[in-house]
């Protein structure tokens, strides 16, 4: 995106900001629903996005972390504990089972990972199917609280709206500092040239292990996030299709580019519902348009906008060359 | 942000093309996509079909029916979404959706926007908490399974049974009543299998069912797996009788298993083989219009259509704020609406109560046992 | 023990299914890295646009043939040059996720277009049954099993034996040098994806009547051939056939003698160990290294 | 002059192929010693069985009179063992700046200081520096996937001594690299070994470039030392002229 000037990208950002707060205003519950689903969406695709998309690693379990987080935070609010504290936790447990399976990427990588993650993904829904004692088994866990945040109610859709977006705005920050800290461009380096990393003291363990863990803990953060929207959960939602989808997310909305996962989000929530006019074609066509996108630029919606901008620098430059070129000339 | 704009754009669009003419409008959210798809299409098919019937004849109180259907994705996020959305195009009544789960997540959301559901979920807790808007179109496994459980104690004099079925909510649901049933009859439990929907091989199962040697088999899985289930049993001799509901012993899983199929039986509540006239002549008018047999949930689905018109009828009215109240404690009888197919009986829980059947397959056929009345 | 033969004959049959869907997977990432998330959907599509051809008073046996001819149209050439052919260069993700998309696609297709509801279909084996030291075992079972075999037999001999296939072989170890000494890559490329689409017509027409033809049946077979693939060795045909057979009978003992709510777990736990310990499979080769 | 590095008996086999085969040497403080042999002979094995990257079968490396064998390539880089690569290893999509940031950003600090501390880890002062001491400024903001392939080499040499190292194992810096940039290179590396008494070993085929730059001169041939010493002295080794035109 370096090549919007700077004040016209921040008075887009502001913009864009600004219409997220405002226009929902006016939306009945179901917008608000989709909007609020959008927003823990990309929560949990940005979450994947720094795993994979900045870091390199495959995983196809992000679904599962999703799970995850929505469990903790289920049994948790349903147990009277407050939502934040239970966000915490969703946090520590995504982290700490993150980092463990963070360690087959330590021998294995690529779609050898993307297998190992898969099997976790199933493993996964099968504990939350199986452990009726704890996650309610196939019946789930029912009327899951929404919270009081600073002893105002978020039951009704608008104020939850704003939690999910305020969560949103938080995380965006939080994954803002991150890529751009030493850890960010450790991950890069990671994914880049691990061989590479490795000979410039970047240790290259850790920071897959970090990768896997703070990506997987998004995907708590997420799911926390998850339970009280939809007030129910039970397992079918968190089974292998969801971190698929989220991957699809990642990949369509652009990988490694910071805003990729808002857009993946977007086409993998909305467009959906854009194309529900047509009844029982509408994930037939939802199909095809993620299919034709993909083989139009297999980098995603954003990988068009990088593509773009990289021709006119290029132009830009050899532009500058002819000029120096045509000067060194009537110099000579 | 070119997205929210769109986002209200189309509902505004979606809400204003809901307002011409006189018509009633229906909100049906279904599992048309996922897991459920199979049954979701089946209710929605039979709610068209009865939609057509109904205005080919003139309507209710003169005026059309009119019904939206919406795809859950059979995934409770996206039916509590499209739920939120039929409420908030106002309809006349909520139909669906299929899965208990779904309709868990939705029920307080129609309660709250006091419209009433009419849905296809069978598990017992559903109608358990005090909901005065939802109301089921079968039996709930809290009435269909202890007549099971009866009949496996009293009539094939089982004191050892052998429960499958199928890990989803629909087979836990029945799972879990039949085995405390049993449990209270003085019946014991002697192998209790969990089977995944979609499985195709069940020799481990049956192996197990064999190991434990019952008196009886309660077999609750979905169609084509009963199907599967019942060639194994066969395959590997296992002789004791096998009890379990309409999916057990349809038509459809005849036709699958063959002869394998002979000697099941099953309690049926509702279903397309019932020895009734009305329910035949659905089943061709359903088979006609689309090329297959309907499973229970097509009847369901028609069902839930009949509902509507024989309450508004009842009002005299249409008025979505008395629907609820006039539905509970109202009996439909056949002869006066010939769509409800059989006498049925709303509770002022929402649940119903009518006639059912003890079928058994006796050579590819079947064949009514018992005739079980209506509770009250 | 009666009861484990019982169990090891019917997760052998279940297992030659995995198989002969899985054998596809193989080639497809041998020769194009391609990991084809709807092999599943490749499956069940066959036995449609077979019941299609018969519905509209094609006799069964043209229908199996058109069915055959329709796939390697639809599942072979189209697939390759529509789908792959743009983003193969761009790595396996994007790839993966197109074919995810197209999964979904084939079977919203199927469910709108037919129904969503299971279709019997006629099976080319007889359904009788044939006792085996006591036990009654399937023909259709038999009749899987060796399609199976003769599938992975054939296909060796094709690799191994015949110039075409060494052509093959060359194309997808190392493209580059291949087109140095005058293989015709592409082609070799485009006859691989014909293969699979042949061998999923052929185990449409087998398994759907005993899977039944229904637009969903291509979830469940897809990601277990998938996990046959890799257990096997994703880079060896033959591994193919002892993955499926493997995770047919492991599903069975898991079963049988684990739990059976956690059933598909042990595959599960048997595949990341397969990984961890033996990335390149049971019978696969250790993939190369590029340092 | 005390040893940097002293490597004794370091073997290395895949299969049966021994790639190195008993290889003894040492580094002396402050010195460029280069590193010839015909192709395949084992000197890049040998680097990276020195460097971690490979866990030799048999022998040991100290670093200062340190054992220092089987540590891992990040963990040796902390001790201030720094390489370059044979192929070029930049990260293409970063900046020549942020390339730099990377290869220096490990020494500053620890995990947690790298998280919330400044996001250049105090390094851009340092970077521009060193992209002015390699006559990289034009380019500091270009994503290094977009320099010519000479570029990329000074750049990747550059990368090398961002943490300061105190020994620096360079793996053919001089192939592909024109003439004039050669030049360049070679100025930039000896004023680096002057200025900041950092001790080299260099794997060249140019023997112009090994010849001039070097104070001593390893031959290898078939995994094994063929001689050691000044430059002008193994030029006429008779050995080495017959490995070298006896292939």
């Amino acid at each position: 995106m370096s090549g919007f000037a700077r004040p016209l990208k921040i008075a887009l950002g502001l913009a864009v900001i600004a219409a997220l707060i405002i226009v929902p205003m006016n939306f009945n519950r179901y917008g608000l629903f989709i909007l609020s689903q959008w927003a823990v969406m990309s929560i949990a695709a940005m979450g994947l996005n720094l795993t994979l998309g900045y870091a390199g690693q495959v995983s196809l379990a992000q679904g599962a972390f999703v799970g995850i987080g929505a469990y903790a935070a289920a049994i948790m609010t349903t147990h009277g504990w407050p939502l934040p504290a239970a966000i915490l936790v969703a946090i520590v447990l995504s982290f700490a089972i993150g980092w463990v399976l963070g360690y087959p990427a330590l021998r294995v990588q690529h779609h050898y990972l993307a297998f190992v993650t898969l099997a976790f993904s199933t493993l996964a829904f099968l504990v939350f199917r199986n452990e009726s004692w704890l996650t309610g088994g196939i019946y789930g866990i029912s009327n899951i609280p929404r919270p009081h945040i600073f002893g105002l109610a978020t039951n009704k859709p608008l104020p939850f709206y704003y939690v999910c977006l305020g969560s949103l705005a938080i995380v965006s920050l939080a994954v803002w500092w991150l890529i751009r800290s030493p850890w960010g461009r450790a991950f890069m380096a990671l994914r880049e040239n691990p061989l590479r990393a490795q000979s410039l003291g970047i240790d290259t363990r850790r920071y897959t292990l970090m990768a896997f863990a703070i990506g997987s803990a998004l995907g708590g953060v997420a799911g926390a996030l998850y339970a009280p929207l939809t007030q129910y959960i039970d397992p079918v939602p968190f089974n292998l299709s969801l971190s698929l989808d989220l991957l699809l997310m990642v990949i369509v909305g652009g990988a490694g580019f910071y805003f990729g996962p808002f857009l993946g989000a977007m086409i993998a929530v909305l467009l959906p519902e854009w194309l529900r006019f047509t009844e029982g074609y509408y994930l037939m066509l939802y199909a095809v348009a993620v299919m034709l996108l993909l083989i139009w630029s297999p980098t995603g919606i954003l990988g068009i906008l990088d593509r773009y901008l990289a021709e006119r620098r290029t132009k830009a430059a050899s532009a500058l060359r002819a000029v120096a070129k045509s000067r060194l000339e009537t110099v000579q | 942000m070119k997205s929210t704009l769109v986002v209200g754009a189309l509902l505004t669009v979606m809400t204003a093309t809901g307002a011409f003419g006189q018509a009633i409008k229906l909100a049906n959210v279904a599992e048309l996509s996922g897991g459920g798809a199979t049954v979701g299409t089946n209710w929605k098919n039979g709610i068209d079909l009865a939609i057509e019937e109904i205005n080919a004849k003139g309507g209710v109180l003169g005026r059309k029916l009119e019904v939206s259907h919406a795809d859950s994705q059979s995934n409770p996020g996206v039916a509590r979404a499209q739920v939120q959305k039929a409420l908030d195009a106002e309809p006349y009544v909520l139909l669906g959706p299929g899965y208990s789960g779904s309709v868990k997540v939705t029920a307080p959301l129609a309660a709250e926007a006091g419209i009433a559901q009419i849905m296809g979920g069978e598990a017992a807790e559903l109608t358990q908490t005090g909901n005065k808007f939802l109301f089921r179109t079968s039996f709930g496994q809290q009435s269909s399974m202890p007549k099971v459980a009866k009949y496996i104690h009293d009539e094939m004099k089982a004191k050892t049974v052998a429960v499958v079925w199928v890990n989803n909510d629909f087979g836990r649901g029945g799972r879990d009543v039949v085995v405390k049933e049993l449990d209270r009859l003085g019946s014991k439990v002697v192998a209790d299998l969990s089977t995944e929907a979609g499985q195709a091989d069940f020799a481990a199962d049956v192996g197990k069912i064999k190991a434990a040697n019952p008196d009886a088999v309660f077999v609750y899985l979905n169609e084509e797996e009963s199907a599967r289930i019942l060639k194994e049993l066969k395959r590997q001799g296992v002789t004791a009788p096998l009890m379990g509901e309409t999916t057990l012993i349809g038509q459809k899983v005849i036709e699958l298993a063959g002869d394998a199929a002979n000697g099941a039986r099953g309690h049926v509540g509702l279903t397309t083989d019932a020895p009734v006239d009305l329910i035949k002549a659905f089943r061709e008018k359903f088979s006609k219009k689309y090329n297959y047999v309907p499973d229970h949930n097509g009847l369901k689905g028609y069902l839930a259509v009949y509902m509507v018109k024989a309450t508004t009828e009842k009002m005299g009215k249409v008025d979505s704020k008395k629907f609820a109240d006039t539905l509970h404690g109202l009996t439909i009888k056949a002869a006066d609406e010939p769509g409800i197919l059989m006498d049925v009986t709303f509770s002022d829980t929402g649940d119903i109560d009518r006639q059912s059947f003890l079928v058994e397959v006796v050579e590819g056929k079947q064949v009514v046992k018992q005739v079980l009345p209506k509770v009250k | 023990m009666s009861n484990l033969f019982d169990l090891l004959v019917a997760g052998l049959a279940t297992g030659a299914i995995y198989a002969l869907v899985a054998l596809g997977f193989t080639l497809l990432w041998q020769t194009s890295q391609t990991i084809n998330f709807a092999q599943g959907e490749f499956v069940m599509l066959p036995a449609f646009l077979m019941l299609a051809a018969m519905h509209v008073g094609a006799p069964f046996w043209l229908a199996i043939i058109l069915g055959i001819l329709l796939s390697m149209i639809l599942l072979g050439l189209a697939f390759k040059l529509l789908l792959v052919d743009p983003m193969m260069r761009h790595g396996v993700l994007p790839l993966a996720i197109a074919t995810m998309a197209l999964a979904i696609g084939i079977k919203e297709a199927v469910k709108q277009f037919y129904s969503a509801e299971a279709s019997p279909f006629p099976s080319i084996v007889p359904t009788g049954e044939v006792s085996i030291l006591g036990h009654a075992v399937s023909l259709q079972s038999i009749g899987v099993l060796t399609v199976a075999i003769l599938a992975v037999l054939g296909l060796t001999t094709l690799l191994n034996r015949t110039s075409l296939g060494h052509q093959m072989q060359a194309a997808a170890q190392n493209p580059t040098v291949a087109r140095i000494i005058g293989v015709p890559v592409e082609r070799m490329i485009m006859l691989t994806f014909l293969i699979n689409a042949f061998l999923v017509a052929l185990a449409s027409l087998l398994i759907t009547p005993i899977y039944l033809a229904k637009f969903s049946s291509g979830e469940v077979l897809g990601q277990a051939a998938f996990i046959a693939a890799i257990v096997g060795g994703f880079n060896q045909v033959r591994g193919a056939i002892a993955g499926g057979l493997l995770i047919g009978v492991l599903d069975n003992l898991a079963a049988a003698y684990v739990s059976t709510q956690y059933r598909a777990a042990v595959p599960m736990l048997f595949l990341i160990a397969v990984i961890l310990f033996r990335p390149q499979g049971l019978l696969g080769r250790a993939e190369e290294r590029t340092v | 002059m005390s040893a940097v590095l002293e490597v004794t008996d370091i073997r290395k086999s895949f299969g049966g192929i021994h790639a190195v085969n008993g290889v003894s040497f040492d580094v002396r403080e402050g010195e460029i010693l280069g590193l010839i042999g015909p192709n395949g002979c084992g000197k890049s094995t040998l680097f990276n069985c020195i460097l971690g990257q490979l866990t030799p079968t048999g022998g040991e490396v100290k670093l200062d009179g340190k054992l220092v064998t089987g540590l891992r390539p990040a963990e040796l880089n902390k001790l201030g063992v720094s390489r370059t690569f044979q192929l070029l290893q930049v990260f293409p999509k970063l900046s020549v700046r942020e390339n730099l940031i990377l290869a220096g950003q490990e020494h500053q600090g620890n995990m947690a200081s790298r998280l919330v501390g400044r996001s250049d880890a105090g390094l851009t002062e340092t970077a521009n520096q060193m992209i002015g001491f390699f006559k990289l400024d034009h380019l500091a903001d270009e994503p290094a996937g977009g320099l010519s392939y000479g570029q990329q080499k000074l750049l990747d040499a550059a990368m090398a001594f961002m943490g300061g190292p105190r020994l620096v194992l360079l793996d053919e810096p001089a192939g592909g690299v024109n003439p004039s940039m050669l030049a360049d290179l070679k100025e930039r590396l000896v004023a680096i070994n002057r200025e900041k008494n950092a001790t080299f070993v260099v794997i060249e085929h140019n023997m112009e470039f090994v010849m001039s730059l070097c104070s001593r001169v390893m031959v290898m041939a078939e995994g094994k030392v063929l001689a050691m010493g000044r430059p002008d002295e193994v030029r006429k080794n008779p050995a080495v002229i017959e490995a070298y035109l006896g292939h």
